[in-house]
């Protein structure tokens, strides 16, 4: 009887010594890449313009591409630059103290600084351009962000993600597509 | 050394039990000595090691085309220390042979030691050290895998396989000594020992058991064994490299790797022999049968060596008979022909049974063996790297203190590991010894 | 102006974060900052194109500056400009590290310590003040401007109240005996332009024009000049990268060059006898050259009267031919001589306005008399010069060369300089002035008549510097005597003088309006001067050897240009000394062995580097190390003197790329001669299935026959890739990070001449590629477009794949990258940059290929051949190296590798590379 | 506890003998302990699954054969990816991995088995007299189970040579 016991304690050990080395090993990988950690501190400058998506993607629905302008030009989506803010906020809400806040800034020239949520490692090349020309929607990637006060990512950047999606629509998955 | 009957008689099973264990009983300054010496060099080795990790790999004496040295070299050398152990000791076991029982343990011990040191190898030498399971198969976050067309690859299975089942070897052989440990033997050892001997208690259902898994065993370790030095010569001869580029290189790593197996075996039985005793069961006879071994090695590498040189020249590829002549001649010229006086020539004089019967001289010969067969895989890894194709790239490299001190950690490594081994587990097969000695001295058993 | 440069700025660092995504910051920052108001039409990680012009040399090559998020990563030849036609020699290369060095100067600086603009401002108008009240000189000290800035000196000096021709241009690397020999030969305002590509047969007299003057213009030159089956010969002690381009190399007694002229003239002016040039006055000539029969040349000369002879008939026989020089290697005391002597050959030919054209003197208002360097050394000796401005020159640095010149501007009471970093001259000026960058700045340069390009400021200035000409300006506004000068910046006024057309294409090009020049009637009429080497008699001859690296005749300050070996001696990182294996057992010196040499001006100690490649009893130092032996007599670098040799007992090595130099039997760098052309390639078979390149098969031409080893290859290479720069120790032990090697070879090419063949090595993107196979990891393998990929994240590290790479083309990272001054800003963010523990090669600059695939992708059009090019064959001078699509038929490369010189490398292996050689074409007899 | 005699030998020979004779006298059901594989413990016709080993070690390789196959057909497959020229799925060098595992798996099976067979085949024994068995003595039991005292005495007998015998 005893023997026997011996013998599951022994198996199992085994079992959780491998189990426990693949986790480590994951671990390493994952780690590897860093997934950034969702933010909570709320994308917007210093932290006196808040900047809900809510709002302007949400209620107004207004494109992902009037904004972040370069998405479809570009590998880097790109941010409003204050002028194009005040494009709109010249006539629209401009009563509201944070809207106030964000002309001030705009006229003293004070460039708004955004709290970065997305990013892929430095040897990734990820482009933009060529995912809008395939017709990826934003969402795909970023959530759905015209519903998220603060934005989060809600899932990490793995380049399993990244393989799944290219296998599945047969895009490129020779290496050299990211790294260079 | 003679054994009396006499001396059996007074009470032969404890007496044998007694000298058996003696290497787990008795420690003495000795024992310490040389553990502190082994752990220190491996103190020295780690933290040459973690410069390398932390400077990186610029403190090697490796350049531009030489990118492998020392480290690969050391890596090769106890994989062939490696080999030996296990192989022989399951050949002994099927030829029945009087010796297996004497120092088929120690061998397998050292297979297993020595392939725990060679595996650390890989692992130093490459740039990343901490990216070293990019070359695992698991299923993993990016979704990519392994490449198993590369010899390297076939590495980490080998080797990984190779621990494995030498490991068990080792274990399957000790069950009724680890349940007879678990009687015998006190202290913080014995629980140790409960759960290790699995609940053994030789019921005669038990021993059929035994009896039948263990040359199932045998019969897979021998072409394991086997399987493992090939892969590891391939590493070379896959590539297109002149000098590594050779149907030869499988049988010749075998033979280098039996070859250097036996030096050290016979160093560390000398040593067990010496320190506890043990004269009566590692017999003289043993000695002969392993120095005849090692002298057919020796002669078996001076005919690879010659025809590797027959070949080079008589193909008459350029490249190939340039880095041959270049490698007796050249910068490394100095090697080479130490390679030959270690490995070709000093070995000769175990066709004198004198020489074969004096452990001084065999241990002096195993000495400049190991040696030689060290300098014998930097030769053929570096010479190969620094003088091929291109001319223009032609360099000479010459490895740093930091490199050696690695490769010496590996040495200190291989000895500290072998010493605590037979301090926690019998280095001879008690029940084996025990049934030959029976065999021998009480009436012949009936059929 | 001002608000559009705020604008840009704000584009340099708004984007910055979104550039570092797509680029090599090892930390990704944490915040974006958008533009508050955003540039027209920049758009970040797209990079934008400015057309401007290389100031590294006063050829002032023509270039385009790839600019991304606002820094310049990037120079290359600008297409359209005639003089570089998109090539780009090493040196321009290398800018990017000058713009973002640490070393430059961020803020004015006076004698006693740092000090703000307004104050600066105020000095510098102050020092002249001083200088016009003392009724002194007011003296400009400037590098060749040849356009607006040089215009702006003149008018600035005019405006207060001095001489315009107080403009006084310093030009170490200047070759004045050439405007001499002119004015002896062909009379004052004659301008003789050599057309080398028009010629049939090339005789240089030491002249190497791929190291010396408009390199990447007459490299071009010399490569169409063989291609279209020209021969070139070059005579001169040094077998220098244009003597190794050479068909023959053949060198004289030295200092006899002017014999040896001479002699070829009387021949070949026997030879043609009746039917001379008409114009030539044939009996003067005969009666000048009747002394320099073959004979007594032959003999001074010790070259035989038979070789004379060959020349002679060559010259004469395979018209239009072309005779130039004398180079720096062979310019002595006689140089002007040497040069009229050359002209007068030419003319004796008949090659004048066929192969030596006239064109007028570049018009404008720069041009026109200036004061030479020795008049300013006597007059500020003499204290009459009150103050002086220094623009971007340096005689300090030259050490005895121009000593005179030094010691005399200590006299100046007030000297200002304008400098990007501080040099020897800036330490003696009581006001250092930070000029912006060339990049950074406005101005042009009219390199010659209807050439004249513009130059942008591709960039924002980096640092709290300002435009030299702005301050002259405000200085003479402040002095209210601004009379006459442009009001507004400078830079303005140059940008008008350009319509937009012009900005776009980098200039103003138009076709040169030929003038006429004929042989003066006093040619040669001056008595010949007995050439006599200055220095110790016992002395050897010292060749100065230029060098590409060393454009300005001192020693490179670039970490680069440094790191990128010598193509001939394969030494990376400090000087050597060059030794005859003869002159070298004579001194009992051996490679390596520290050699001093001491000259009449003073004594260097350099290792000495034993080669064939150099005339027995002469000694050739590469000019930046050369300076303290060379005293200051005329005042222009190169003038052949005498130095003691001997060894100190001392012993290095010099760091060497691997550098065997031989070949040994293996066959890499090939040849072939009009009798031996090269066997067919062997026919292997294979037990794999056919490698599928469905789309494309990208690769690279080289042709050897072109190619003359400048490096610039190199030096691209390096800046597009962002390649680690390792340093002298570890390039001593052999961890060159180059991915890009010139491969010399030298040997002896029968009757004691040595020939060279230079092999440019980087990855041959093999089909059946043996490193590929062998990594564990997946971290190299073969793209679908016949890259061999290498993945750096996939890399632990092996180093299997470098074992395995018959070529050697693969390199380790043994430390953590330093990439130089570039560290900073000047990394190209398309390209990953490599860590400690990971291999790295050539990638075939996969970052510009996907960059192409994609832009034809956007247009929808499949790629054009020559769209995507690879840095290397983008900058190549010679037009030596070529990339494209394999898998095109059409394709310029594909057309070459159907020649019957293609070759590849070790075919023998079946690594099917998709680097093909076309083989060096030798022996071409005379008239072929 | 249960009804059986254990018999405790100094040394092998005797224990032999005893065994020898027990099956002499038609008693097939003694068993033996022994901590050496002295000739005795063959003495009682081999018991236990011990044939099994073999085709479970059999097994076990052809299943590490088949999982090498699967990992390595599998993988490259989803990889995709050419290195030097050679096919994506190239037997010859994935006939290594498999090799290897083809062993490691029959070693792994054949070790395992051993294990758990033994495990089994143990119990037959009871655990009295697995506890008296040590290196110089052997055990002998014989199962009493429904024989008559002067059979039991008989069985005494044969075990004369027996250091002692316990009930």
């Amino acid at each position: 009887m005893r023997a026997r016991s011996r013998t599951k304690v022994m198996l199992a050990l085994a079992a959780a010594a491998i189990v426990g080395g693949l986790a480590v090993a994951r671990g390493r990988s994952e780690a590897q890449t860093p997934s950034p950690a969702p933010t909570s501190a709320g994308v917007g400058t210093v932290g006196d313009v808040p900047f809900d998506h809510t709002i302007h993607a949400g209620k107004y629905g207004i494109p992902c591409l009037d904004c972040h302008a370069f998405a479809d030009k570009s590998p880097v989506a790109g941010l409003p630059s204050g002028r194009k803010c005040m494009g709109c906020h010249k006539f629209v809400a401009k009563e509201k103290p944070a809207v106030q806040t964000l002309a001030a800034h705009v006229e003293a020239g004070e460039p708004l600084r955004w709290q970065r949520v997305f990013s892929v490692p430095d040897f990734v090349y990820f482009s933009h351009r060529m995912h809008v020309r395939a017709n990826v929607a934003c969402a795909e990637c970023h959530g759905d962000v015209a519903a998220m006060k603060t934005v989060v990512q809600q899932r990490a950047f793995t380049m399993g993600r990244c393989m799944g999606c290219h296998k599945e629509r047969n895009a490129t998955h020779d290496c050299l597509g990211c790294h260079k | 050394m003679i054994d009396t009957p006499a001396a059996a008689a007074a009470n032969p099973i404890s007496q044998i039990e007694r000298d058996t264990l003696a290497t787990m009983t008795r420690t003495s300054w000795r024992y310490w000595l040389g553990l502190g010496a082994a752990a220190s060099l491996v103190a020295l080795g780690g933290w040459a090691w973690s410069t390398m990790l932390r400077q990186g790999l610029g403190v090697t004496g490796l350049n531009s085309p030489v990118m492998w040295g020392s480290l690969i070299t050391t890596f090769v050398f106890f994989i062939g220390v490696s080999h030996s152990g296990t192989l022989v000791s399951a050949i002994l076991f099927f030829t029945r042979s009087p010796l297996r029982a004497a120092v088929g343990r120690s061998a397998e011990k050292m297979t297993l030691v020595a392939i725990l040191t060679a595996g650390l190898y890989p692992v130093i030498h490459i740039g990343r050290s901490w990216l070293f399971f990019f070359v695992l198969p698991y299923p993993n976050q990016r979704g990519i895998w392994p490449n198993f067309r590369s010899p390297l690859t076939w590495d980490v299975f080998a080797i990984c396989s190779y621990v494995t089942v030498s490991a068990l070897f080792v274990y399957m052989g000790m069950l009724p000594d680890l349940a007879l440990l678990a009687r015998r033997i006190g202290g913080w050892r014995r629980p140790l020992y409960r759960l290790l001997s699995l609940g053994f208690s030789g019921t005669d259902g038990e021993w059929c058991l035994l009896e039948r898994a263990y040359p199932i065993f045998a019969g897979i370790v021998i072409p394991l064994a086997i399987s493992v030095h090939s892969v590891v010569s391939w590493d070379f001869a896959m590539t297109i490299m002149p000098g590594w580029h050779s149907a030869i290189f499988a049988p010749y790593f075998v033979a280098g790797a039996i070859f250097s197996g036996i030096a050290m075996a016979i160093l560390l039985l000398s040593a067990l022999r010496r320190g506890y005793r043990l004269g009566r069961y590692i017999k003289e006879a043993h000695f002969d049968l392993l120095a005849k071994l090692m002298l057919a090695m020796s002669l078996v590498m001076t005919f690879v060596y010659a025809t590797e040189f027959f070949m080079a020249f008589y193909r008459g590829d350029s490249t190939e008979a340039e880095l041959f002549r270049w490698r007796a001649t050249g910068a490394y010229a100095p090697i080479f022909w130490l390679v030959v006086l270690c490995n070709s020539v000093v070995p000769l004089v175990c066709f004198w049974k004198r020489a074969r019967h004096s452990l001084r001289v065999l241990v002096v010969v195993s000495v400049v063996v190991t040696i030689g067969m060290w300098f014998e895989r930097f030769l053929f890894i570096v010479t190969t790297l620094a003088h091929n194709f291109d001319p223009f790239a032609w360099r000479i490299y010459k490895p740093t203190l930091r490199e050696l001190a690695v490769c010496l950690g590996g040495f200190g490594w291989f000895v500290m590991l072998f010493l605590l081994l037979i301090k926690i587990f019998p280095s001879m097969s008690v029940a084996e010894i025990m049934e030959g000695e029976h065999a021998s001295h009480g009436e012949a058993p009936h059929a | 102006m001002k608000t559009g440069r705020r604008g840009f700025l704000g584009a340099a660092v708004g984007t910055m974060g979104a550039g570092l995504v797509a680029g090599c910051s090892k930390r990704l920052p944490r915040y974006l900052i958008p533009h508050v108001i955003p540039p027209d039409d920049a758009v970040p990680g797209i990079a934008r194109h400015y057309r401007t012009i290389c100031r590294e040399c006063p050829a002032s090559c023509g270039v385009t500056a790839r600019v991304r998020e606002g820094r310049v990563v990037k120079l290359e030849g600008n297409p359209d400009h005639p003089l570089s036609q998109g090539a780009l020699c090493p040196r321009g290369q290398a800018t990017i590290e000058g713009l973002y060095s640490p070393d430059r100067l961020g803020t004015p600086l006076t004698t006693t310590g740092k000090i703000g603009w307004d104050a600066a401002e105020g000095a510098l108008a102050a020092g002249i003040k001083r200088a016009l009240d003392a009724q002194k000189l007011v003296v400009v000290l400037t590098r060749p401007e040849l356009g607006s800035v040089g215009a702006l000196f003149r008018t600035w000096l005019t405006a207060l109240g001095q001489q315009p021709s107080q403009v006084v241009t310093f030009d170490a690397m200047d070759r004045p005996w050439l405007r001499e020999g002119a004015r002896l030969a062909f009379g004052a305002n004659a301008n003789p332009v050599p057309d080398i590509a028009a010629a049939k047969l090339l005789l240089s007299i030491g002249d190497d024009l791929v190291e010396e003057g408009a390199v990447v213009e007459q490299a071009r030159a010399l490569a169409d000049l063989r291609a279209a089956g020209g021969r070139f010969v070059y005579i001169g002690p040094r077998l220098s990268l244009t003597a190794a381009a050479a068909d023959e190399w053949l060198s004289v007694e030295p200092g006899t060059e002017l014999l040896l002229v001479l002699g070829l003239a009387r021949r070949v002016l026997e030879l043609v006898g009746p039917d001379a040039p008409e114009g030539l006055a044939v009996a003067t000539l005969r009666a000048r050259l009747a002394p320099y029969d073959a004979t007594t040349v032959a003999a001074r000369t010790k070259i035989g009267a038979a070789t004379l002879e060959r020349l002679a008939r060559d010259f004469l026989r395979t018209r239009p031919s072309l005779c130039l020089g004398p180079g720096r290697a062979v310019a002595g005391n006689n140089a002007p001589a040497l040069a009229e002597a050359i002209y007068v050959l030419n003319a004796v030919a008949g090659n004048l306005q066929r192969t030596l054209r006239f064109l007028p003197r570049p018009q404008g208002a720069w041009a026109g008399p200036s004061m030479e360097l020795a008049e300013l050394t006597r007059r500020a000796a003499a204290g009459e010069v009150g103050a002086l401005i220094v623009h971007h020159a340096n005689p300090h640095g030259y050490g005895p060369l121009f000593a005179k010149l030094a010691a005399a501007l200590e006299k100046v009471p007030f000297v200002a300089a304008f400098n990007n970093q501080l040099d020897e001259t800036g330490r003696h000026a009581h006001l250092l002035l930070p000029d912006h960058h060339f990049l950074e700045t406005w101005s042009d340069a009219t390199v010659r008549d209807g050439v004249t390009g513009i130059q942008q400021a591709a960039m924002i200035p980096l640092l709290d510097t300002r435009a030299a000409a702005d301050e002259l300006l405000v200085a003479a506004r402040s002095l209210g005597k601004a009379t006459g000068l442009p009001d507004g910046a400078f830079g303005d006024s140059v940008r008008a003088s350009f319509d937009v057309k012009e900005v776009e294409r980098g200039g103003k090009f138009s076709e040169a309006t030929a003038a006429s020049g004929t042989l003066a009637d006093g040619a040669l009429a001056g008595a010949v001067a007995a050439l006599d080497l200055a220095g110790p008699a016992d002395g050897l001859p010292l060749v100065v050897a230029s060098t590409l690296r060393q454009l300005d005749g001192l020693p490179p300050t670039s970490a680069l240009l440094q790191e990128m070996p010598d193509p001939l001696t394969s030494i990376s990182w400090g000087g050597w000394v060059e030794l005859h294996p003869t002159t070298a057992s004579a001194l009992g010196v051996v490679e390596g062995d520290v050699i001093s040499l001491e000259g009449t001006a003073g004594r260097t100690e350099l290792p000495a580097h034993v080669t064939i490649g150099l005339r027995e009893g002469v000694v050739a130092v590469p000019v930046g190390y050369a300076i303290p032996l060379l005293d200051g007599s005329p005042p222009a670098l190169g003038f052949m003197t005498r130095v003691r040799a001997h060894r100190t007992g001392a012993k290095v090595a010099p760091p060497h790329v691997p550098g065997g130099q031989s070949q040994h039997g293996a066959e890499l760098s090939r040849e072939v001669t009009p009798s031996r052309r090269l066997p067919m390639a062997p026919k292997l078979p294979s037990m794999n299935p056919p490698v599928e390149h469905p789309l494309h098969r990208w690769g690279l031409a080289i042709d050897l026959d072109r190619c003359n080893g400048c490096g610039a290859c190199v030096a691209a290479c390096y800046v597009e890739n962002n390649i680690p720069i390792v340093g002298p120790e570890e390039v001593a032990k052999g961890r060159d990070m180059s991915w890009l090697t010139i491969q010399s070879f030298i040997k002896d090419g029968g009757d004691g001449a040595a020939e060279v063949s230079f092999l440019p090595l980087g990855c041959q993107q093999c089909e059946n590629a043996p490193c590929e196979t062998v990594c564990p990891t997946f971290a190299t393998y073969h793209t679908k477009e016949g890259l061999n990929a290498q993945v750096y994240s996939r890399c632990v590290g092996t180093r299997y794949c470098e074992n395995n790479c018959p070529y050697h083309v693969r390199r380790f990272n043994f430390f953590d990258p330093k990439h130089g001054p570039r560290d900073s800003l000047g990394l190209n963010p398309d390209v990953t940059v490599r860590g400690r523990g990971v291999t790295e090669k050539c990638t075939f600059c996969v970052q510009r290929i996907r960059g192409g695939e994609e832009k034809a992708k956007v247009e929808g059009r499949p790629v054009r051949d020559g769209e995507i090019v690879s840095a290397c064959a983008q900058t190549c001078p010679a037009h030596a190296i070529v990339f494209g699509d394999l898998k095109d038929p059409t394709s310029q490369v594909s057309r070459m590798a159907k020649d019957q010189r293609a070759y590849r490398l070790l075919e023998e292996l079946n690594t099917k590379p998709g680097v093909v050689y076309l083989a060096r074409q030798r022996e071409k007899k005379e008239g072929t | 506890m249960r009804e059986e005699l254990v018999a405790v030998f100094g040394d092998p020979d005797s224990a032999a003998h005893a065994l020898r004779a027990l099956r002499e006298d038609r008693v097939t059901t003694a068993r033996v302990l022994s901590s050496a594989p002295f000739p005795a413990v063959h003495e009682t016709g081999r018991p236990g699954p011990w044939r099994a080993l073999g085709w479970i070690a059999l097994v076990g390789g052809l299943t590490g054969l088949s999982c090498a196959m699967a990992l390595e057909v599998a993988t490259s497959r989803s990889m995709d990816l050419i290195v030097g020229g050679k096919p994506i799925v190239s037997w010859t060098a994935f006939g290594v991995v498999m090799f290897e595992l083809t062993m490691l798996f029959a070693g792994l099976s054949n070790f395992t088995a051993l294990v758990i067979l033994s495990a089994f085949t143990r119990r037959s024994v009871s655990r009295r007299a697995r506890r008296e068995v040590t290196t110089d003595r052997l055990v002998v039991v014989v199962p009493l189970e429904g024989c008559s005292a002067d059979r039991e005495a008989a069985i005494r007998r044969l075990l004369s040579g027996a250091v002692e015998v316990r009930p």
